[in-house]
């Protein structure tokens, strides 16, 4: 298959410290795909980021980026295709001034001045960071820092975006418009997007495909519908139902109200109840 | 990064080993140490070199690890060698011609160039193997028991803990550059190098101001507390007391 | 003469890194290694009760100073290319705290970062500590210090004081390192001839890596110049009033 | 009144670079009481906590902890009373494993080795850390991180606990498992707890009350119920209402269905389902 965009073999990787934080993984990812890799903490979606963006040395098994080996990539090769938002803002800002770290990338990519800055200006509004260009990149709040990363990337225009979770710390609203960004990067300019998370109640609305981790194990994969429609063992997985899912679950095992699935996000779950409604009223 | 893959403190496995109280192994090393540099001829320092390298087997580190460990100064003890022989001495053992080069080997050169580089054998695997079974954190305990003064210790700790950070930074800034061709020629090579040395100093700085407030807000007045360290355990001092003896025996043959 | 030299150069630089600063375990006889120890130990000494003092009045000091001795170590195990020499060497990095908190804790800082390397790297060792502080704390925190005051005082510009006192610091450095090994593998050699081919052997690392340590040393200087001046007036390495003004 | 623990007086700052975090706040928090500040990134929240805890140097205006001026408390004084848990793990970290790191502060409080190491394995339990006393914090995952900063707080057993976002970054089991502990803690042993979140859909849940900032103003405060009763300006402060908040809110507005309130939370929002339909049912 040609459409691969990642393909991750049997890989297994061991820290220095002896701390195994994966075991034989594979996954497949098309190009265009909006992938979401969800688990507990611990359960190893950094190390797995990392590994996809070479930055671990000695792992276990094959990933291949567009079909090549990345063993055989070059750094630099590696960056072109792919951009990582690392989980902790301080780990990838190092310029002096915000306008400076976001042009970083570009920069790097030759372009001319003038390129640049229009595309610093363009990421910055994208991310609600205007009028902020000049600010040492220290002193932003935490909330600034990490949407600064993704400006950072976005300014490069990557084909592939591994994000470890770009919306925690961002505002209810940031996280949403976070979120949408990301789908017009995705379906707009067919970017793929690779993102660890834990906001279980945006997955349903955004994303394809999820794969869930659990102790450096793939515990399972499929659809958000597929995911979440086995509420009982989530537990273990350290997962929850969204709450829409888990109030319309309720709803019908302890309601006792006649629902045929379990909706995930508000607009099925509107259709769902008024469908409920309908039925008891017509049982009527 | 292969800096920090090679940190001892990495491969401290739970082993017996490990598990041996640190004053004890401290003191056990440093006394070998002490006789393997006053001993004069390279039976003992070779033996105590098998020893540890034993020992360091035994504790399941990777050979590749000990290797790139002991490279640099096995590297510097075969210079030494090379030296002593063909630099130093009146004895000569043989002559070869190199490129036109007349260069003569000579037997008491050579005598000496092995005693140095027996010691440089027999110290290091010492150091290696201390460092492969004693984690960091008993080794500060050992310390604060031989009164090394305790705000040097603390300075220790604070070190410790803080240049993993520090490596994975400098290399995170290092790969930023180098994409950015950074090295590409002389000058800028040289101004990377100083940016890259300045944003370290300035991450210590900025860091060491939230660190400080961290402590301070579980209650650090100036003072570190160290771990006390637990009574010796009687077979574990027979154990030292042993081995030193071993040691001397060997050391007087 | 000339020609043993040339092998001796040869010898040294070809495979791989060559003789760090660091002098490892077991090269020094006991004698020689308790000399340096009782050198280096005043110093050290000095250093701690000056870090008492100060961290007295600012409970940050003291991480301060840690966080330092971390940067400080990784410093000096940066793998810097050396292309005269085609190899990699590492700088010594004690100019640095030397013109920021002052040779004495210099010195502090240096032992620390010596003595995990040693224990946890093999760079250096534990019987070699003594004579490592000495050559690289000692000897470069107060070459350093010595000529960042003195070209300050003779209204020389912050990244060209900077610069030469990270040059001569290296370069002091190595000297000293020199005579240590000489004197420790000197055995029945006489010791002059010996220190020369030892320090023509390290001329072509040495020098251009002191070059190096002289831009790191003038960069970092000017990065905190421009980011945090107020930084370098607090530990008096500027006055106020050149605080914002140009270099 | 002297059931306040805190109480805050025209608080002003400034920081050093010239932005003006925060603009003549006032806040009074009553001994026991459970208080969530939200708002947009870089409104304040972050400032606001560390002013509390006396780390900023230069305010205006006053603060008070438990009647006493702040500004005439010791920082030993302080901490004796208060903790708080910063936003970013890594500031707070600094001992080298995850034993010491939590140890220091019953260390510090003069407590035996043996009481120490028994606070020590409570807190790691309390936050699902057990079994990691040795490793490095540095080799932590960023959730394992942050949960390490909340148990060297616990471990010290304070009367008042400061939290920047204690469950950003928290798996969502974890997230409703250090709520359950934080109110556990609150409504047991009566601990102050203040938190700055960015959870909306936990807050109604758990927290008695709410202080909204925007731009370093306050623009609001009152019930969870009182603050998302206005959902029509909610986008100006970057907020959203909770997820199931929303699905009421359309299924009232736009489908018509009768609802007497906007529920928060899921329990709740069974009631007004089931009035819902009861309503429905009898109107036919
Ligand atoms: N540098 C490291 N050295 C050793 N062990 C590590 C290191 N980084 C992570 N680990 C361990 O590896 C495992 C997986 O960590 P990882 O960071 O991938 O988790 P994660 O799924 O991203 O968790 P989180 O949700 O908290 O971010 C954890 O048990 C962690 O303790
Ligand atoms: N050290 C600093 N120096 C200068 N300005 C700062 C500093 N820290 C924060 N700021 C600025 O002050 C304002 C408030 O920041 P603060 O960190 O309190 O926000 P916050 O509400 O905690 O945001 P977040 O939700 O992102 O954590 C922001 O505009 C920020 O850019
Ligand atoms: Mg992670
Ligand atoms: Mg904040």
């Amino acid at each position: 298959m040609d459409d691969l965009m990642y393909s991750v073999r049997n890989l297994s990787y061991r820290y220095p410290d002896g701390t195994s934080a994966l075991h034989d993984i594979s996954l497949d990812v098309r190009k265009g795909e909006f992938i979401g890799l969800l688990g507990a903490n611990g359960s190893g979606k950094t190390t797995l980021l990392k590994a996809m963006d070479k930055l671990l040395k000695g792992i276990e098994g094959e990933i291949y980026l567009a079909g090549i080996d990345i063993t055989k990539l070059s750094p630099r090769e590696i960056y072109r295709k792919v951009g990582l938002v690392f989980q902790n803002p301080d780990d990838q800002l190092f310029a002096p001034t915000l306008f400076e770290d976001v042009a970083f990338g570009p920069t790097n990519m030759g372009l001319g001045a003038q390129d640049v800055e229009g595309r610093v200006l363009h990421a910055l509004k994208q991310v609600d960071l205007e009028g902020l260009e000049k600010k040492s990149v220290h002193n932003l709040s935490f909330g600034q820092r990490k949407r600064a990363c993704i400006a950072g990337l976005l300014a490069m225009g990557h084909e592939t975006l591994l994000l470890d979770e770009p919306t925690a710390g961002l505002d209810p609203m940031g996280e949403y418009r976070m979120m949408e960004l990301l789908q017009k990067l995705n379906k707009e300019n067919g970017v793929t997007v690779i993102m660890a998370t834990h906001s279980v109640d945006l997955v349903p609305v955004f994303l394809d495909r999820l794969y869930i981790l659990s102790k450096g194990h793939f515990s399972r994969g499929g659809t958000p519908e597929d995911v979440f429609n086995a509420p009982e063992d989530m537990a273990n997985i350290k997962l929850r139902l969204p709450h829409i899912a888990e109030l319309i679950y309720r709803l019908k095992h302890e309601d006792k109200l006649s629902f045929d699935r379990i909706p995930l996000t508000i607009g099925e779950a509107r259709r769902e109840i008024l469908k409920s409604l309908e039925t008891s009223l017509k049982g009527r | 990064m292969s800096a920090y893959n090679c940190f001892s403190d990495n491969f401290n496995k739970e082993t017996f080993l490990s598990a041996i109280d640190a004053r004890i192994k401290l003191v056990v090393v440093l006394v070998l140490i002490i006789m393997v540099l006053s001993y004069k001829g390279v039976m003992f320092p070779l033996s105590v070199a098998a020893f540890s390298l034993l020992l360091c087997l035994s504790m399941r580190v990777p050979v590749r690890v000990v290797a790139l460990r002991a490279a640099q100064p096995l590297f510097i003890a075969a210079v030494i060698l090379v030296l002593k022989t063909f630099f130093s001495g009146q004895e000569i053992l043989f002559s070869l011609n190199l490129f036109g080069i007349g260069l003569s080997a000579h037997a008491d050169g050579f005598m000496e160039g092995i005693q140095i580089t027996s010691r440089i054998i027999g110290g290091v695997s010492l150091v290696v193997a201390l460092g492969f079974a004693t984690p960091f954190i008993e080794f500060v305990a050992a310390l604060s028991w031989l009164k090394v003064p305790k705000a040097f210790i603390e300075i220790m700790m604070f070190a410790y803990r803080y240049l993993f950070l520090f490596l994975d930074d400098a290399h995170t800034i290092y790969n930023a550059q180098k994409n950015r061709l950074g090295y590409v020629g002389l000058r800028k090579g040289l101004h990377s190098f100083g940016v890259l040395t300045g944003s370290l100093v300035l991450r210590g700085f900025e860091q060491s101001q939230k660190t400080a407030d961290a402590m301070v807000q579980r209650g650090y007045t100036g003072d570190m507390p160290i771990l006390k360290g637990e009574p010796f355990r009687t077979a574990e001092l027979a154990g030292a007391a042993l081995i030193m003896i071993a040691g001397g025996i060997t050391w007087m043959i | 003469m000339y020609s043993i030299v040339l092998v001796f150069i040869v010898l040294l630089v070809l495979p791989g890194s060559v003789f760090a600063m660091h002098i490892s375990e077991g090269i020094l006889p006991l004698n020689w290694a308790v000399l340096w120890f009782v050198l280096a130990l005043p110093f050290v000494a000095a250093g701690i009760k000056r870090m008492k003092d100060l961290s007295k009045n600012d409970l940050s000091f003291k991480p301060l100073i840690g966080l330092m001795a971390a940067v400080v170590f990784v410093i000096s195990l940066m793998p810097i290319p050396v292309p005269t020499a085609g190899t990699c060497s590492h700088p010594g990095g004690t100019a640095i705290p030397a013109i920021l908190v002052g040779p004495f804790i210099s010195v502090l800082i240096t032992a620390v970062a010596l003595l995990i390397q040693a224990l946890f790297f093999a760079h250096g060792g534990l019987s070699t500590w003594g004579a490592d502080i000495v050559s690289m704390g000692v000897v470069g925190a107060f070459t350093g210090y010595g000529i960042f005051k003195f070209l300050r005082r003779c209204n020389a510009g912050l990244g060209v004081s900077a610069f030469c006192a990270g040059l001569l610091s290296d370069w002091a450095i190595y000297l000293t390192t020199s005579v240590e090994l000489a004197s420790g593998i000197r055995g029945s050699e006489p010791f002059l001839p010996l220190l020369g081919k030892i320090v023509i052997a390290f001329v072509p690392t040495q020098l251009p890596l002191g070059i190096v340590e002289g831009a790191m040393t003038a960069g970092m200087v000017t990065l905190l110049y421009r980011r945090r001046a107020d930084l370098l007036v607090k530990l008096g390495v500027i006055k106020q009033e050149q605080a914002g003004g140009t270099l």
